[in-house]
């Protein structure tokens, strides 16, 4: 089969087909950087981009998220409606969709968590290629540019066009309609990629690291500059932990209970009546991000729970590097 | 009556802590004043060494109801001292949001502090029981106006977009559209509603009177709030710069703020004040409902403020229109927020008519940016003589009229209502000396 | 059971926080459905001194607003503070790092010696407050879930974590990309973020996070051009109860 | 994919409610129908109260119990505190049971020392009762039942301390860590009881639950006296907020508690450098 591309300019009319079926998910400008966003005017996706504030993992488990509804009255607890419009992610980087595949096993395997579950029904996911920054280091967790894994379609960047490849039956019958906009492509193989920011080590091993490196001076250190904000666990495609509250609503017998992003960075995080908090240090609670990145959750192909966004680095204020942490262990 | 002794103590409805103190012997009367019994706030002290940046964060905490107010006027000060270039878009969205926030005080004064007075009740809450048609309508135009302060400047009560040189976030044109929809829909039907209820309660304002000097900015194009020169009844324009030769301000034993004088023992600043001063470039409607309601200068009922007040509301809502017309046809620009200043030293003074009257904010700057000296000159301030020479003359006005002492007490109150003081603000200041 | 009666007092303050509750319009009629408002001086003019909730702004700054706020812990069971003013003293705090003499001097005049010095106080330095509701202006979403929690039974709970959390969940641009120094990081959530959102630094209004590291703070608003004495003025604005610049912090 | 939301509780009915202490109150819930929970000792379940919120509580009595099922719930915040001013009547939301919790089955035939701080009664209430159990009481060695508490007035299920007392098929050791009048017994902390046992030591299983700080001590006195680390079981507690391995909270190094607790053989999570 002779592969296929498409223009750059023709991207937004690919989208507005796109849109007559499905919601479409794609990253658009905001200020200096980038959002996952529902789209309007297609004209506002980007291909071309470094990395969103948040990952994807907003639209699955939202910050803020009603589980469970109920009837002060009526004493009755009910579902919430959970709406899985058919809904196409266009423009994702394959980092991005490894961090969903990571929560996928993190709601789907022991008690499987139907909140979650529901909104991962109907997914088509387009990937894009992209070009590492000064923060990406995707490819030393085992997550090089050419990955495909997951996507239905995936369009690698060259000369002003995108080669399109359909992966997946799904993809290909979206392909099909896109017909008027393709052109032959001129370009087989791989973009080679350079990432400049990288691990000593790949990460085979890595767990037996962390799990040697519990007294390493290098979390003291680290914890110096940490303020705990919780940042880097809010902006991190693979961190889920979430607090639990409930709230009536003033005045009437409606109450909800919702989940909402939560960090372990936080002191809080572990107390327990009568105040015993089971990570207390600072420099515990940094221990416990990182490792449960690389030590203490894998997946079911003992991947680490981390695909190398870079977003924690990115974002922190204080400058922490996970990179340069684990380049100090290893 | 000969002898008479009274005190109203935390006066209610009144923006924070005052006192009323009426003593007649032997039918001379020898104290009538407002007592200002709030604590002291020390607010040009505590800016000082604080930088450009932090000045209306901190000036707005000298009053929350007046916060909109205090950081325009802060940021014009500031933007004088250091030499900011502000577009006109800039100027017009502020404009936008001092209306904003003068339709939501007045209203507020209006229907929940003066209200009740008219109504015989005590507070507005018996009459969200009796009047609930009224009350929900007060409701609705105060939400509105708050809905405008809330898209243009962030919030409410202390805003928290406006920083010296414009706005750290600008309103989308669907938020811009929806303002003009609710205020051309909502809001002048209502006021038209507002107008006939207070038409109805003429009768219950007391005809008293008492000329004073009536001070308010003035520009040659428009009703002025946002700038202008300071414009008297008595003496004519003064550059907003010589602002201390108008206040001047002083000392009196009886109350924690400053007291205020220009020409004569006292001045009045505020809505009437206002009316007085730029009456003729009030807008169509806002000018019909002033002449249905007799308020053509010069007007001397101090209770009156309340109807001008109302007024204003009419003409800011239509001012608002008018701006909102040509912001939405020009469009509204991205600006690059966060532009540092050029740092060098400087004073600068601003001057904004608050919901109560003239506000300033004076402001030097050392080489780094940081506060040297603040000072700030506040319309209750202004207005407490004012209101202390009202007083003087309507206690006599009172006893010829053969008002009992629970109706002396109540007009009393209702004085000191109208003029909305807000006694938070009054109390900024540092350097009370008590002097007798 | 009948309606709770609630009352609000002012101190030193602004008034804000009494403005934000008028300010919910959308829901003042059913408040008013749910507890019985005995006292409420900005708005009303019967003053109840029966009351159950004691809802406190501004801080405590004479000796005069001492024993009032004795008088009302006594009568109330559940004390609540409202906002910055009354929850950490607040902007009226900047004065407790002014010569003490001369802010006497300025209230007092000659007879200053008459009084003992009182700085400007959070609420709970004088009585017990049993809840608070944090932010200059408190968020009346807040006060909203306040209320219904305190009708529900439940205990109001206000965040532990860092405005960063809520602006983050925003996907607000962080500040700092701008280089403006902001002090989400080690300030309480609970506002949503109301400022970086709106593109304007945090202050530090809702008060600092328990956990604070202020060593680490220090050192990242340095990084981004604040002097020494700038950041600590930036410390100052609303905390300057609760925070001790001169002193070094621990991890 | 196919799932049901993990989240919404079971409506269940208060029967008996009863003022244990100060803090401490007793419940006796029943589900829909009088249907069992079929837990094993040790398991929990995350209890609702509505408006309030949820709390992970124990199981307190033994699965042979039918109908009903039993807790204690001290009052310490939002929920336990709106759960102390709840009545029979009243209604609870439950879900679970969730976790691991005694493998009794693998106790038959050996001796058991109990070893209970303080409200770690609660859970280990629903192990005892299984074993003492008169038609299972047989199945098992001797049983020791260790009770520490703050006071005598701290007690808990003071009416079943009696009855343990008085049956010679149980020793039951009790202390305080503070001496109030009309209390004649022991004083001290919990491990002062250790060392005056006579253990058989290749036939006896622990288990311990307790106050955080209580675990690190006890462990220490066991080994001194030659149990080996798998003889040992501790019931820990941590936060949780879903009781199903989601929300994080109750993470240990790399173990849930709530999946693979709150009950664990010590020598599984002995090199859990968090866990003790
Ligand atoms: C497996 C397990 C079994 C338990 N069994 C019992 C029992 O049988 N009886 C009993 O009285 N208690 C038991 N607890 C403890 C009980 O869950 C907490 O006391 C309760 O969750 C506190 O909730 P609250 O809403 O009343 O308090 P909150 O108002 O939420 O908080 C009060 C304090 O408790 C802490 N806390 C919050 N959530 C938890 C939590 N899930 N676990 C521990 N502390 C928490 C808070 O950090 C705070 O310090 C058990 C806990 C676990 C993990
Ligand atoms: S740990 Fe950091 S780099 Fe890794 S996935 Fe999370 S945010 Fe990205
Ligand atoms: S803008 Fe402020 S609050 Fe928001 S992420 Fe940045 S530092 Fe945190
Ligand atoms: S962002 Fe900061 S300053 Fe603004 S309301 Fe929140 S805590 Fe206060």
């Amino acid at each position: 089969m002779s592969s296929k591309a498409i223009a750059r300019e023709k991207i937004p009319d690919a989208v507005s087909l796109l849109k007559a079926k499905y919601r479409v998910i794609a990253p658009v400008p905001k200020g200096k950087t980038f959002v996952f966003k529902k789209i309007g005017n297609p004209q506002e996706v980007v291909l071309d981009y470094n990395t969103t504030i948040l990952p994807l993992k907003k639209f699955f488990l939202p910050p803020d998220e009603v589980i469970v509804k109920y009837n002060l009255k009526k004493r009755e607890y009910q579902e919430p409606e959970i709406e899985s419009e058919p809904t196409v992610f266009f423009g994702i980087h394959n980092y991005e969709l490894q961090g969903i595949l990571r929560l996928d096993y993190a709601f789907g395997t022991g008690v499987k968590d139907a909140t979650y579950l529901k909104k991962r029904e109907n997914n088509i996911f387009i990937g894009v290629t992209y070009t590492p920054d000064d923060y990406h280091f995707a490819e030393s967790v085992g997550i090089p540019t050419d990955l495909k894994e997951g996507f239905d379609i995936f369009l690698t960047k060259y000369n002003g066009h995108y080669r399109v490849e359909a992966l997946t039956d799904k993809g290909k019958n979206i392909v099909s309609q896109w017909s008027e906009f393709l052109e032959d492509c001129s370009y087989d193989g791989d973009p080679v990629v350079h990432f400049k920011n990288k691990l000593k080590q790949s990460v085979a091993g890595i767990r037996e690291i962390f799990h040697g490196a519990y007294n390493h001076p290098v979390w003291k250190e680290t914890s110096k500059k940490c303020y705990s904000c919780g940042t880097c666990n809010l902006v991190c495609p693979t961190c889920y932990c979430f607090d639990v509250s409930d709230e009536v609503v003033l005045g009437t017998d409606q109450g909800a209970r919702s989940r909402r992003w939560d960090s372990c960075q936080i002191l809080g995080f572990t107390e327990v009546a009568g105040g015993e908090a089971f990570r207390e240090k600072r420099y515990d609670r940094v221990r416990h991000r990182m490792s449960r990145k690389f030590a203490y959750i894998m997946d079911d192909r003992d991947r680490p729970f981390c695909v190398g966004c870079g977003r924690c680095i990115r974002q922190c204020t204080a400058d922490i590097s996970i990179t340069d942490v684990m380049n100090a262990l290893l | 009556m000969n002898n008479l002794s009274i005190r109203v103590p935390y006066v209610t409805r009144v923006e924070g802590h005052g006192t009323i103190a009426v003593d007649l012997k032997e039918g001379k009367l020898i104290k009538s004043v407002l007592e200002i019994v709030e604590p002291p706030r020390y607010f040009e002290a505590m800016m000082k060494g604080y930088l450009y940046t932090d000045a209306a964060v901190i000036s707005s905490r000298i009053c929350g109801i007046c916060s909109v107010g205090h950081q325009i006027t802060s940021v014009k000060a500031t933007e004088k001292a250091l030499a900011f270039d502000v577009s006109d878009q800039t100027v017009t969205l502020r404009k936008l949001l001092v209306y904003g926030a003068t339709m939501q005080s007045h209203i507020l004064h209006i229907f929940f502090l003066a209200a009740p007075d008219l109504f015989s009740a005590p507070s507005v809450i018996p009459l969200a029981k009796t009047h609930p048609e009224t009350i929900k309508m007060a409701l609705r135009m105060k939400r509105l106006s708050n809905d405008i302060c809330d898209i243009i400047g962030g919030r409410t009560i202390h805003p928290n977009r406006l920083v010296p040189g414009g706005f750290t976030k600008l309103p989308t044109r669907e938020q811009l559209l929806w303002i003009k929809d609710k205020l051309e829909n909502q809001m002048v039907p209502d006021a038209k509603t507002s107008f006939e209820l207070l038409k109805s309660l003429a009768d219950k304002f007391p005809a008293f009177s008492r000329e004073t000097e009536y001070i308010g900015l003035k520009t040659d194009n428009e009703y002025a709030f946002y700038d202008g020169d300071v414009s008297s009844t008595d003496t004519g324009l003064t550059p907003e710069k010589d602002y201390l030769s108008i206040t001047n301000e002083f000392v009196v034993s009886h109350s924690t703020a400053k007291h205020a004088k220009h020409k004569r023992s006292s001045y009045a600043v505020g809505a009437l004040a206002r009316l007085n001063n730029n009456y003729g470039k009030l807008n169509p409607l806002a000018r019909e409902v002033a002449d249905a309601l007799g308020m053509k200068p010069i007007v001397a009922n101090p209770f009156l403020n309340t109807v001008a007040q109302l007024i204003e509301t009419i003409h800011v809502t239509e001012e608002s229109i008018k701006i909102l017309d040509t912001l939405l046809t020009t469009g509204i620009k991205a600006e690059r927020p966060f532009v540092p200043a050029k740092l060098h030293e400087g004073t600068g003074v601003g001057c904004t008519e608050v919901p109560r009257g003239i506000l300033f904010h004076e402001y030097t700057y050392d080489n780094r940016g940081r506060i040297v000296k603040a000072n700030c000159v506040i319309p209750t301030n202004q207005n407490a003589q004012n209101i202390d020479d009202d007083m003087r003359e309507l206690v006599p006005w009172m006893i010829a009229n053969n008002f009992d002492k629970d109706k002396m007490t109540l007009t009393l109150e209702m004085l000191v209502r109208a003029y909305d003081p807000c006694i938070s603000c009054s109390v900024h200041f540092l350097d009370v000396k008590y002097v007798e | 059971m009948g309606k709770p009666k609630v009352a609000f007092f002012d101190f030193t303050s602004c008034e804000g926080c009494q403005l934000s509750k008028l300010n919910l319009e959308n829901d003042l009629l059913d408040i008013l459905e749910l507890v019985d408002i005995v006292n409420f001086r900005e708005a009303i003019s019967n003053h109840g001194e029966d009351y159950e909730i004691a809802f406190i702004e501004g801080s405590i700054s004479t000796p005069h607003c001492v024993e009032r706020i004795h008088k009302i812990r006594r009568q109330a069971q559940i004390v609540v503070a409202l906002g910055s003013c009354a929850h950490i003293g607040g902007i009226n705090a900047i004065r407790n790092n002014m010569d003490q003499d001369e802010v006497r001097e300025a209230v007092y005049g000659n007879d200053k010696y008459l009084f003992p010095s009182i700085k400007a106080q959070a609420v709970s330095d004088v009585v017990k407050v049993d809840y608070v509701i944090p932010g200059c202006p408190m968020d009346n979403q807040e006060f909203k879930r306040v209320l219904s929690a305190l009708l529900t039974g439940k205990i109001p709970e206000i965040p532990e974590y860092s405005v960063c959390a809520e602006c983050k969940a925003k996907e607000n641009e962080c500040l700092y990309d701008y280089g403006v120094v902001c002090m989400g990081p080690i300030t309480r959530a609970g506002c949503r973020a109301a400022c970086p959102t709106n593109g304007h630094y945090c202050y530090g209004c809702r008060g600092l996070v328990p956990d604070l590291n202020k060593n680490a703070a220090k050192d990242v608003m340095e990084k981004y051009k604040l002097s020494i004495d700038q950041i600590k003025k930036r410390f100052y604005m609303f905390n300057t109860n609760y925070v001790n610049m001169e002193e070094k912090s621990y991890e | 994919m196919e799932a049901k939301n993990i989240y919404v509780p079971e409506v269940a009915d208060i029967i008996r409610i009863e003022r244990m202490t100060e803090l401490e109150t007793f419940y006796d819930i029943k589900l829909p129908g009088g249907r069992d929970l079929g837990h094993e000792p040790g398991q929990f379940v995350e209890v609702s109260v509505f408006g309030i919120g949820e709390a992970p509580i124990s199981v307190s009595s033994s699965h042979l119990k039918k109908g009903s099922f039993e807790m204690v719930v001290r009052s310490v915040g939002n929920v336990t505190q709106a759960m102390q001013k709840l009545k029979a009547g009243d209604k609870l939301g439950i879900r679970g049971p969730f976790g691991h919790g005694f493998k009794t089955k693998d106790f038959e035939g050996k001796d058991i020392v109990i070893i209970a701080g303080g409200i770690g009664l609660v859970p280990l209430r629903s192990l005892i009762n299984t074993i003492i159990d008169p038609a299972e009481r047989k199945k098992y060695g001797r049983v020791i039942i260790l009770y520490g508490s703050k006071t005598k007035e701290e007690f808990l299920f003071r009416n079943e301390l009696e009855t343990w007392e008085s049956r010679n098929d149980i020793e039951y050791h009790v202390t305080v860590d503070r001496k109030t009048s009309g209390w004649n017994g022991n004083v001290g902390v919990i491990t002062t009881l250790i060392p005056d046992l006579k253990l058989d030591l290749h036939n006896t299983i622990a288990a311990v639950c307790g106050p955080p700080i209580m675990y690190k001590f006890v462990i220490l006195s066991l080994r001194s006296k030659g149990l080996k680390d798998n003889q040992l079981y501790v019931s820990l507690e941590r936060k949780m907020k879903c009781g199903v391995g989601k929300c994080g909270h109750c993470q240990i190094n790399n173990i849930y508690v709530c999946q693979e607790g709150p009950v664990f053989n010590y020598a599984y999570i002995e090199d859990l450098k968090e866990a003790i």
